[in-house]
């Protein structure tokens, strides 16, 4: 490749450093009156495979990342978080009880739920806004979605099991003391972060309660 | 490369060392003087500059005319009676006395040796000279923002977090049944203490005093139970008691000695009616 | 000219469009773990004759404009920080003998630095506090950043300019060792200037100094 004149250099390095966009005019004056046009040419030229362009808009010249590679930088890391105890409980109350308002789950949990629980139910896809309930302040409900379902393998919501499968699993014993102050205590409602590896790093909360 | 030092020179001597002569020149010497002093950080520097006036290489130049010209230089400015920083008379006393060592013979000189005081001086003044150098060379660089320029735009990257979440059926059925249990309407019950009320104590205390008018220690009051829980109900109670038939003048409190044994008795007839 | 294939692309456009200088792994990370070394490589040797250039300063990659067109580019107002005099021979005294200590740098200057002196190089991300130092008093030692590299157009330390004729010639040893590395004992004949000190100065002790 042969080294680029002096002008080209000039105007490419003037437009690198730019914080703006440049018209023509702009650059010329930058850099003495000189003709610059045909070094933006050259340049829009030699940087059109690159993964960097050289474009015009609106008369002012810029560069740009190649359009191609605009993925590169809005990139989205996929974190596997698991589910607060909240937030499944909360979870659990909807699909128990739906359509259910948000006054229904906090009556039922005995607690008060955090807005941001509900967001993470909705975000996670399995969670949704039913229709308002029609007493006064009409209330939204929340429902379960298609995803809920198969994400916990059931074929329907009659799948749950009812409170006397529930009590014959044990499930319906006391709850430890210690558990539930570890639960209550305003830590994080939302979720627990296992950060990005993925695994399930089964607490001493959670084995406490099997 | 020295405009970017704030007007202050790395060598304040360049250009025009010829006619360097201190205070002398100049039209209002004793401004002169404290200009030339303000342009020096401190004897060291005064003295690197002098010795760089010797024009010679740093390891050649000779000690001895360094401290005369040192010497010198504040001699003109205490003519002057201008106030000179400390650590320039401390120099200053330090160098007159490395000048006579210098001129002593060899060996009727201390420990450390003249020699050896000035070589430390001119490594000090060598290790002081090749850091202004280096700043100089440091500061003539290719710098950012000055001679190159990085990108005045960029777009930036981010990296977006999208949070997959996790839950099994498990974990779902169970929390609905912990929600359950947890809110499962519950029957409190409370359970029976063992303690003496003050009414009984009151009435055990003054009955068992009518029997006798000796000294009783107070928990001889006590009635004989295993339980420790109701043993201090009792105690406590028999206490308040003896407190309150005391008030009533029906009974008299003594007790010896702080943490002794409290004793009561019924109070005399006699004294009762005076 | 041929294209570029494809990494070299994302490369480019990914430090193209970064704010700040990237390491290596850096860009890795960014582009799924690909092996960027040899698109760094064919990069700089890309950009070596153009407006602009990708340099490595500190292990962080950046493009930055070409030196030879400083005065095309200078601006109006230079956004350069000016430094007095006295910061200018601590920052050079703290980037030659690093880890250095306050005291070691008042010995070399010969004054006291005002705590204001070593501030506006921390403010400007040039120095840096580093481990203290493991003699009485535990002092602080200071050290030069990354960005003190970028700053100067340093690649390393060793870029540092005469850094290694004047460890060669002992000036980056205290005066003490310089001492010792004569063979001082007071009273022979050592102490006359004979010019001769830039070679006893390579002995053990100054190896010992780095």
């Amino acid at each position: 490749m042969s080294a680029p004149d002096e002008l080209v250099r000039a105007v490419e390095a003037t437009l690198f450093a730019s914080e703006e966009p440049m018209t023509w005019q702009d650059i010329s004056t930058h850099l003495g009156d000189a003709d610059v046009k045909p070094a933006l040419a050259e340049l829009q030229a030699h940087y059109a495979k690159r993964g960097v362009r050289l474009v015009e808009r609106g008369k002012k010249w810029f560069f740009q990342t190649a359009p191609d590679l605009a993925h590169l930088l809005r990139r989205e890391k996929e974190q596997i978080r698991r589910l607060s105890r909240a937030a499944t409980e909360v979870l659990a109350i909807i699909a128990y009880h739906e359509p259910v308002t948000r006054a229904e789950i906090e009556s039922i949990r005995g607690v008060q739920t955090s807005g941001g629980t509900l967001d993470v139910l909705m975000e996670a896809g399995w969670v949704r806004m039913g229709p308002r309930r029609e007493v006064p302040g009409r209330p939204l409900t929340y429902l379960t979605t298609p995803e809920f379902l198969a994400h916990f393998g059931l074929e329907s919501r009659r799948d749950l099991p009812g409170i006397e499968d529930l009590r014959a699993a044990g499930l319906l014993d006391p709850v430890d003391a210690a558990m539930e102050a570890l639960d209550f205590e305003g830590g994080d409602e939302t979720a627990e972060d296992d950060g990005d590896d993925g695994e399930f790093a089964r607490t001493d909360t959670d084995a406490a309660g099997e | 490369m020295t405009d970017m030092l704030d007007g202050l020179t790395l060598e304040p001597f360049e250009g025009e060392e010829e006619e360097w002569d201190g205070v002398a020149t100049g039209p209002t010497p004793d401004d002169a003087l404290y200009l030339e002093l303000d342009g020096w950080e401190g004897p060291l520097d005064l003295l690197l500059d002098l010795a760089r006036r010797q024009k010679v290489d740093l390891r050649n130049i000779s000690i001895l005319a360094l401290v005369e010209q040192y010497l010198d230089y504040i001699d003109r400015a205490g003519a002057l009676r201008l106030e000179l920083a400390a650590d320039y008379l401390v120099m200053a006393a330090w160098l007159a006395y490395l000048k006579s060592a210098l001129l002593l013979p060899k060996e009727e000189q201390d420990e450390p040796s003249a020699e050896e005081l000035a070589l430390r001086l001119q490594l000090r003044l060598q290790r002081l000279a090749a850091m202004r150098d280096a700043a100089a060379r440091l500061m003539g660089g290719d710098r950012i923002g000055r001679d190159v320029f990085v990108r005045g735009a960029p777009e930036g990257l981010r990296i977006d977090r999208k949070h997959k979440w996790k839950c099994d059926h498990f974990a779902l059925v169970q929390a609905y049944g912990q929600v359950k249990a947890r809110t499962a309407p519950a029957i409190h019950m409370v359970r029976e203490r063992m303690v003496m009320t003050l009414d009984s104590a009151l009435s055990r205390v003054s009955s068992m005093l009518g029997i006798s008018v000796k000294w009783m220690e107070i928990r001889d009051f006590l009635p004989d139970h295993a339980n420790p829980q109701l043993r201090k109900s009792a105690l406590a109670s028999s206490f308040v008691a003896a407190l309150e038939l005391a008030r009533m003048g029906k009974a008299e409190i003594e007790q010896e000695d702080i943490f002794g044994p409290l004793r009561l008795r019924a109070m005399p007839k006699a004294k009762n009616a005076a």
